[in-house]
Parts: structure tokens; C-alpha cells; sequence
């Protein structure tokens, strides 16, 4: 696959202002990086390794196999059930934020084929309220596990979410169970699901769908934890460890397969899915 | 150790008290005076607790004295056989289980365990668990499905402990494995939020095919303090928070997230812990009862129906 | 049940010589006792509650109800396949073990019922070759398993052992397989199985049936572990800390349910058996 | 690094390239001689290799270079991919897995990994796991189940690691844990000894359908060297002790214990290594050929009966 051809497009999310911003500093090494490197090279800084966040469009791009994929998501929108307000209603905050990023809520996703293994793929959008789980997200991912388990499909997600959405409180709280259960459609019919964590992946995003994949991957140095390190230094009253909750950190855990780097995400996934699913050879002879 | 709110109450409770006593050592007749406080007392309780914020209720459910869930397992269940570890790395204070006996039949049980006292608080890390103790809770629902017995939690918890240690153990995995396995269940499955139900560390234990709540209970995706820090900056704007919630019994079962409440006595159950117990077995009794009826895999797929439906959106 | 009736015979078991030691000394609190005394007491130090070994016999006096126990064990013998030889021929080892205790091998046990639940109870024999478990061992265990799944019976091991037998070489390794594996035949009846590990329990018993019970019980002061503390001495090099290995760490380890006192593990093991087993009103109303 | 009985074999043939590469570079012909010591070579190799001691197959069982379980993975199975941790503690590097492809089928595979320098075998802990590689295994064999894929398992180790970190997570329960799962798959599974089979620590993923065995690997209750200890309180004595042991693939099959022995080449399979991995991708292929007949029940049972069998007793 030509993945220099995936960032042709120019990045639509990013906002209101349209400064062009044609460097970038890592932060990680504090390298100034031409943007239009640092989207050639899938986000990734080219001197360091530093993963950037990614639209969750272009995560689509980076794993779909080419003009595989139909977007399916979309179809349902979220509602101030609750008559929310903090320091601005969150009916405000939604319309903001589906200006900002042209989506409905907090996630993208559709059918596809991963590698040649029929998949439906669902990328959470940080940019939309964090990438929080509501009523929408949830209901988004349920819809595409089932789908995925009626049609034969994988189920892919790749999650970048700072956890549930306090605006939705008990609703979003029962998006965790909700989730998870619609994972066991997955499980009835022996089809695999295979969860992405990018940066940041915490609270109840992690402690519910993204856990459990049958293969956990992470992209390096990615944030994945319960409790955010804000919370835990307060518990604790002193400061966390170098490279805690860091994917790299995880994996030694135990609570990851791979670390994964963006440039091997793709290779990685079809080979995992074309090892677990039926259409890739699993039961052949 | 009383709370703000129930200070006048607990007041004229010692006035008359002390009037009984008197009238009872002196020989004097003071029926009127005692009757009229007596009645006042009764208006006055019904004004303060009638008229509950939720905030109030939080203090309620956090409430000193206010049954745990070993007094709870000890009281309204019979023969209940503690079972302790998680066979892999811990046993954890914070959560308690075993096995037990139930309007005569044996159930696996569970739930979160707070302290009585600073020292047992501390011991039991103040209900907050780590992830030994889900791992604890889910050798309960394997021994439930094993031996095809109800799985009855009882949730009441800040949260679950977030710290180093847990999070190096997996604390949100081993929430998602506990829901998930919860979900799993092929016997009937009763959560009961019991004090406090803080987010992800509740819903661990809470996957039931129904879910009671206590009265002043409260359960939500975050505690009202540290809703109010993140929005507000504040901690001190939990009323607030707790407004915007809408975490009380009422505002569950409005939100279809509860299935039922289980009435308090005035003033909330740490007043009367043995009534609010016997209502509390009642429920469970009747719910246990609602539910015998179905099959395992019938009461896999209404426990997917019910948590299937929760959600509010607009499908236009 | 009166346990005093318990001890009314004369312990058989301690071999060839006769002399009457009429006082023993408590290794734990240095105490002399009187042996009769301890008899009466379960084998329990009056003065500081360590828990004396016990003959096998009396464990099944302890724990079936009166004369409800009727042995199965007892039908095959040991042989020396390997023809092994150390300091002594391992069939003379056997011999004099025989001779020692009355008992063919390390184990003995029968059908029970164990407060009105009916039960197989299956007792290793320490003074026999240490209790270790060779073929006749897992052949016993696992006979009594398949019986117990066929007459709808709880089973129930009490376990003192130094694991596998050695002188049976792989064939004593493969009974930690066997006797595992015995034990779904329970798993299929959804008959409850009980594990009491009494002082020692290490080795190849830990490590196969003996920690899988349903529910798990140890004696105070018990040593458990896989590897012995000499072997583990020599691994690490330094002092193994106060308590290791014993019952309590291990309950705090999270891989028992209970430490129960020998005069209340009838009482403890009776009402788990009746909540467990279907004649303990499990499945009723 | 060459072990004592090979070490004439090693000269003579250092003595024949040595002929060899004079021959070549002087132009000279030295066929006849080169001939008479091929020939004696031959005769040595048979006279060391025919006759080898069990306590010599036991070096060989250790020999560097010998071909580890990541070597087998990365040779004879395709697009191995492997997958880390047991979800609850950590990732054990003692025990590797994950999933591959293997005569064109999706298989799950776990075993022990040595190391083949000095760091990497203090990283691997000499292939001796903790508790966590062993639910590494077991979350591999629920795989297996979960997508019918057959399970094979690659022992290598001298036992499960006897320190207070293994203790303390439940090592004995941890293999009891592996052994019951191992026994449970509804695919088939197939358990090849590699090198050493210590005990335990290698039974814990040992419960095939059907058991191989390299020629030269052992596998036993005990090392060696332990056994030797306990009984004449001496490790030198150990050679002794594979004596009285019978721990050589020879023995273990005129004991029932293993069904198939996979022939190495003369000298040992790290004398090579390709050459033993062929041979062993040959018998594997056909076991499974043998066991894709049965289903999930017929597995279980199989493998049942064939664990039951195991012992020798008089029920006379
Ligand atoms: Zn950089
Ligand atoms: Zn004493």
C-alpha cells in the first residue's frame, strides 16, 4: 500500500483558525518538523519516533485496505438528555465540537476489509470532546459489533478517549456495560476483535470494550490507565514513576500483545486478523 | 458524627428523651408538653427529609452506621461463608464474598466493604479495591455458574482505588473482564447499590439482570467532588455537581439505569439499619423470586436487553 | 458430635517401638503436654493452639459423620515398575511402610456423609513415604472422584504430603494430570469439591488437585508452597522471611478461602458442603 | 563450549577440514587419508552417539545451540506473531506465545524460551517461568478455544522457578490452573518436549492429546542433579540419578508417557538444528493429520483416557 498517498488530502480537522501552521515542534525532542513531513510520515516524528495524535479519518485511511471502506457511522446523534450545564450547556458544547469536526460525536467507522479479512473498524475522534463515550459512542460501537457478528466481519477499534462522558453521567456509566456485553455477539460466532489503543486511553473506555480485545495492541508511549496521573498523584501525594502508564510500561505489565509502531500498525492487524478469522485460513487444512 | 441536616432532629430526639426521663424519675405527668414536641418532631422530620437535595442524600449514603455490605450478608442472609482471595496475587479487605443461604436457597455473593471504624476504613482502603478484589468477585460468579446459584452483589464505593499498585495490576482491565464476566452469568444476576456507587469501580459488580437501589443511595459515571473539581475547579461545588448528575435512586429509575428502590426509614437507613435490611430482603426476595422463571439463556439475553437499551440519542 | 469419642482408640500408627511416651513437648510454645490430653484436643496444643499432625484415621473420625465412613481405598497396590534403587530397594521402602502403618499407600479413604451430605473423603497419609503421591495415590484419588461424580457425591482431599513420589519417576508426575483431570468429572455433575490442606502440602499436590478446590480450606501453620524451603533457600541465596509459606501468608496471598481451626473445620466444611452440594438445599427454594 | 563425550568427534573433524583446506591449498591429494579418517570418524560417531549414556542425553537435552522454542516458531511455522502478558501482573519472558500459521492452519503455541547468551538467559530466567507465564499459556489456550485452533505447546525448562516472587503469586496453583485448562481444550493439543522437561513447571503445558519428544530431551519428576541430592545428598551423583530416573525419550515411551520420539540427527540437534526442526515439522504435521478427525468431545475424552492410563499399581 502507498501510504504516502493516504495525507494527500489536507487535514480538515484541527479547527476555527486558518493559519497555516507549517511547522511543528515535537515535543518529545523539540526537533521542528515541516508538517507536510510529519504527514507523510504518518504523524510520526522522523527524528525521535514521537507519535502524534492522528485524525481518526487517516487512522481509517492507514488501516483499511484502499477503497474498502463505507462509513456507517453517523446515523445516530447525541442529545442533552440530562439538561447538562457546567460553564456552558453541553448542547452548546456538541454543536461546537460536530463544527469542529464534522462528525456527530466522538467516533468514525464503517465496514471494510483489513488485510482482505472482512472487518468493521471504529476509531474514536479525540478531538471531539476528547474522544469521551456518551449515549452515541456507545450505541456506534454495539451497532458495529453486531453488524460485524452478523455479517461474518472482524471487529476493530482503535480507542484515543480520555474515558466516559461526565455530561451523559449514568448513561455513560452504562455505556461501559453496554459495550462490552455487545462484544459477546463477537464471541458467539467465533470472529475475532482485535483493540488499538492510541494516546490517551483511559478510564472508562479502557475499562470496558478496549480491554478486552482477544489481541490488545498500543501504539508506543501512548497514555493507558484507569485513573488519569492527575488523579492518581493526588491519592497518592507524590510524584509517578518515569514512563508510568506508558504503553511501554503495559506491555512489561502484562496487559498488552504488541507495542505496535504506526509504520507496522497495518501489517500487524491483517496478519493478527488473517490468522483469526475464517476467511484468512483459520480452520483450512 | 451527625450530619448538618439532621442536627435540629437529633436535638428535639434528646429533648424528649429527656423529658420522658424526668417524667419518669420525678412522677410528674408531662404527656402534653412530651406529644407536642412529639409532634413537631414528626413535621419537622417530615420537612427536612421530604425535601432532600441530592446532595444530602450523598452525605446519607455515606452516612456513619448506615449498613455495609457485611452487615447486610450477616443479618437478612443465613450460613454466609466468607471465601477469601483472588488466587493469583491478593486477598482484598475492600471487597468481601463468599457463599451463602437466601430465602433457603444457596447464592454467590459480593460486594464492597467499608470500615466502621478509622482503623478497619483503612484495612479495607476505604471500600476502594484493588483489582485482586474484582478478581475475588468473579471466582464468585464462576462458583454461581458452577453450582447454578443466584449472584447477588452489593455495590458501595467511592470508587475503585486509584493508585500506583492498581494501576500496575491492571485496574481497568480487570473492570472490563468483571463486567463482562458479570454479563456472562447464566443464573440470575441482583446488583444492589447499597451506599455509595462511584463509576467504573460500582459497574464492576454491577451487570444484574435487575438493579435495586437503596433509597439514599447514589451511583454515577463520577463523584460529585471530583465532577465539580474537573468542571468547576471546585470541590467545594459538589451540590452542584450532584444537581448535575442526577445521581439519586429517583434519578436512576427515571433514567431506566435502576429497576427499583428500596424504601429507608425516615431519615435514612442508618437510623433504623435493621428496617431498612428487612425492606432491603424483601426486594431482593421478590426480585429473586420475578426471576426464577427464566432459563439461563433467557437470562442471558434479557441481561443483553436490558444494559442493550441504556442510552439516550437521537436516531432521526 | 462428640469429638472426645474420637480418640478413644489407641493411635496405631507410629511404628515399631512400644514404649509409651505419656508427654510430648509443643514445638511451638515448648510446652509439656499430656499425650492423652492432646489426644482429647484434636492434636492441638492446649497451651498455644499448634496443630499437630494428625493420624488419617482420625481425620476421617474428624470430619465424616458417625458411622457413615466406609473405606474404598485400598484396592491396588504400589508396585516398583522402575525397579528404583537408592539407599534401599523402593520395594522394600514400600514394605516397610506397609508395616508401618497399615495401609497399602500413602492415602486412605471412602464414602462419607459429611453433615447429612454425602461425599467421598479421600485423607493422605504423611507417615507413609511422606505422604508423597505416587501411581496407587492418583489411581485412589482419582477412582474416588469418578465415584463421587457418579453417585452424586461431594468430594472432599485433606492433603499432607511432600508432593510426587520419586521413586515412580514420570509415572508420579503424571498423576498431578490424572488426578486434575479426575476432578472434571465433578465439574460436569456440578458436584463441589473441597480441598483441605493440612501441614505440609507442597510440591506435585499442591500444584494439581489439591489447589483446585472449589473452595480451598488450610489448618493454622501450615506449610504450602510448590517448591520446599530448602530449594528455595538455595535459589536465592538469603533467609526466607518470618511466615512464608505458611497458611496465613498464603491467605493473605489470596490462594485460600479459609484458615479454619481443627475444632471448627467439621463445622466449616459441613455448611459448605450443604450450600454447595444439590442435597444441601442448593437448588432449592 | 563442546560437551566432554563429543569432544573426540570435534577434533577429528577439525583434523579432516584442516586436510581438506591443505589438500585444496597445495594443490596436493590427500583423498586416501581424508578417507580413512572420514571412515574413522563414522565409526566414532556411531560408537559415542549409539551408545550414549541417559546422563550424556541429558547434556545433549542442554547443549547451546540447541534449537529453543522461538527458534522452532520462527522456523517452522509461519507468521508467528507473538502475543505478550497474562493480563493480571506481567509479562514473563521465561514462557513465550502467541499465535501462527502451521502447515497452512492457525494454531496457538506456547513454551518455555531459554537463552542463548548469558544476558539473554538471565532475562529469560534460564527458562524457568513464574506464575505469569504460565497464564500467558492459559489465556493462549483459551484462544485455541475460542477461535478452534489447535494448541501446541514447546517444553523446555528446567522446572518452574522455586524463588519467594513465584511462591508468593501462587506458583503451585498456577500450574494446577494450566493443567486443568490444558486438559479442557475442545481442539486438539499437542505437546512437543524440546529439551528439558522439568517437572511441574513442564507438565503445566504437557497435557496433549498426544505427547512428542525429541531424542535427546528429557523429561522427568525431578532433575537429575535434585534427585541426586535428596537421595545420596550429593548432586555429582547425577548421573546415577538419570539412571534410576529413566528420563530419556526411550524410557518415557516403554513407560507410556510419551507417543512419539522425534529422531535428531547424529550428535544432537544443535549439531542441526535445521535438520531436527524438519524432522520435528514432519511429525507434528502428522499428528495433527491424526487427531483432525476428532471432535471437540472426542478430543476431551481422548485426552482423558489417555492421562487416566497413566501409572503402574497392582489391583490384584
Ligand atoms: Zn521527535
Ligand atoms: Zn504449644
Amino acid at each position: 500500500m502507498a501510504l504516502n498517498r493516504l495525507f494527500r488530502r489536507r487535514r480538515t480537522s484541527g479547527g476555527g483558525r486558518d493559519v497555516p501552521d507549517l511547522w511543528l515542534k515535537c515535543p518529545a525532542c523539540e526537533a521542528q518538523i515541516y508538517k507536510k513531513d510529519l504527514e507523510a510520515n504518518l504523524m510520526v516524528c522522523p527524528e525521535c519516533g514521537y507519535h502524534f495524535r492522528m485524525s481518526a479519518e487517516n487512522r481509517v485511511r492507514l488501516l483499511a485496505d484502499e477503497n474498502s471502506f463505507a462509513q456507517t457511522s453517523g446515523a445516530v446523534r447525541p442529545v442533552d438528555a440530562l439538561h447538562f450545564s457546567d460553564t456552558a450547556p453541553y448542547q452548546e458544547r456538541l454543536e461546537r465540537y460536530q463544527q469542529k469536526t464534522g462528525k456527530s460525536d466522538a467516533i468514525y467507522g464503517g465496514s471494510c476489509t483489513i488485510g482482505g479479512v472482512p472487518a468493521m473498524l471504529f476509531v474514536m475522534d479525540y478531538d471531539f470532546a476528547g474522544g469521551s463515550m456518551g449515549s452515541v459512542v456507545g450505541e456506534e460501537l454495539t451497532r458495529g459489533a453486531e453488524q460485524a457478528a452478523s455479517e461474518g466481519r472482524a471487529f476493530v477499534t482503535v480507542s484515543s478517549s480520555g474515558g466516559a462522558r461526565m455530561q451523559e453521567a449514568a448513561l455513560s456509566l452504562m455505556q461501559m456495560a453496554k459495550t462490552t456485553m455487545a462484544l459477546d455477539r463477537l464471541w458467539e460466532k467465533r470472529l475475532p476483535y482485535v483493540s488499538i489503543m492510541a494516546d490517551p486511553t483511559t478510564g472508562g473506555v479502557t475499562a470496558s470494550f478496549a480491554a478486552l480485545g482477544d489481541v490488545v495492541l498500543a501504539e508506543p508511549g501512548a497514555l493507558i490507565g484507569f485513573a488519569g496521573p492527575r488523579v492518581i498523584k493526588q491519592t497518592i501525594r507524590q510524584d509517578l514513576p518515569e514512563g508510568f502508564q506508558r504503553s511501554e510500561f503495559l506491555l512489561q505489565k502484562g496487559m498488552l500483545d504488541q507495542v505496535v509502531k504506526r509504520q507496522d500498525l497495518k501489517e500487524t492487524l491483517a496478519r493478527i486478523l488473517r490468522l483469526l478469522h475464517p476467511e484468512g485460513g483459520r480452520d483450512g487444512a | 458524627m451527625a450530619l448538618e441536616f439532621e442536627q435540629p432532629i437529633l436535638e428535639l430526639e434528646a429533648r424528649i428523651r429527656e423529658l420522658n426521663e424526668y417524667a419518669e424519675e420525678k412522677g410528674v405527668d408531662l404527656g402534653d408538653e412530651i406529644e407536642l414536641l412529639q409532634r413537631k418532631l414528626d413535621s419537622l422530620q417530615k420537612e427536612v427529609f421530604s425535601g432532600l437535595s441530592r446532595w444530602q442524600r450523598v452525605q446519607l449514603a455515606r452516612a456513619p452506621g448506615r449498613p455495609t455490605t457485611l452487615d447486610v450478608l450477616q443479618t437478612i442472609f443465613e450460613d454466609f461463608t466468607e471465601l477469601h482471595g483472588d488466587r493469583a496475587f491478593a486477598d482484598d479487605p475492600a471487597i468481601v464474598a463468599g457463599i451463602a443461604r437466601f430465602a433457603g436457597r444457596s447464592v454467590a455473593v459480593a460486594g464492597h466493604q467499608k470500615g466502621k471504624t478509622t482503623k478497619d476504613n483503612i484495612h479495607r482502603n476505604f471500600g476502594m479495591p484493588h483489582p485482586e478484589g474484582y478478581r475475588k468477585a468473579m471466582r464468585m460468579m464462576d462458583l454461581a455458574d458452577r453450582f447454578s446459584m443466584p449472584f447477588i452483589s452489593l455495590i458501595d464505593t467511592p470508587g475503585a482505588y486509584p493508585g500506583i499498585s492498581a494501576e500496575e495490576r491492571g485496574q481497568a482491565w480487570v473492570i472490563a473482564q468483571s463486567i463482562q464476566r458479570m454479563g456472562r452469568l447464566r443464573v440470575p444476576a441482583i446488583a444492589v447499590i447499597l451506599g455509595e456507587g462511584g463509576s467504573g469501580g460500582a459497574l464492576a459488580i454491577g451487570v444484574g439482570n435487575r438493579v435495586l437501589i437503596m433509597e439514599n443511595a447514589w451511583y454515577s459515571v463520577i463523584s460529585p467532588e471530583s465532577c465539580a473539581a474537573i468542571l468547576w475547579h471546585d470541590a467545594s461545588q459538589a451540590e452542584r455537581a450532584a444537581d448535575a448528575l442526577r445521581l439519586t435512586a429517583r434519578d436512576l429509575k427515571e433514567l431506566g439505569v435502576v429497576d427499583e428502590i428500596v424504601k429507608e426509614p425516615a431519615g435514612g437507613a442508618h437510623r433504623d439499619p435493621q428496617a431498612s435490611m428487612r425492606e432491603l430482603s424483601k426486594t431482593i426476595s421478590a426480585t429473586l423470586e420475578e426471576l426464577s422463571g427464566m432459563n439461563p439463556d433467557e437470562l442471558l439475553q434479557d441481561r443483553y436487553r436490558r444494559f442493550r437499551g441504556m442510552g439516550a440519542f437521537d436516531s432521526g
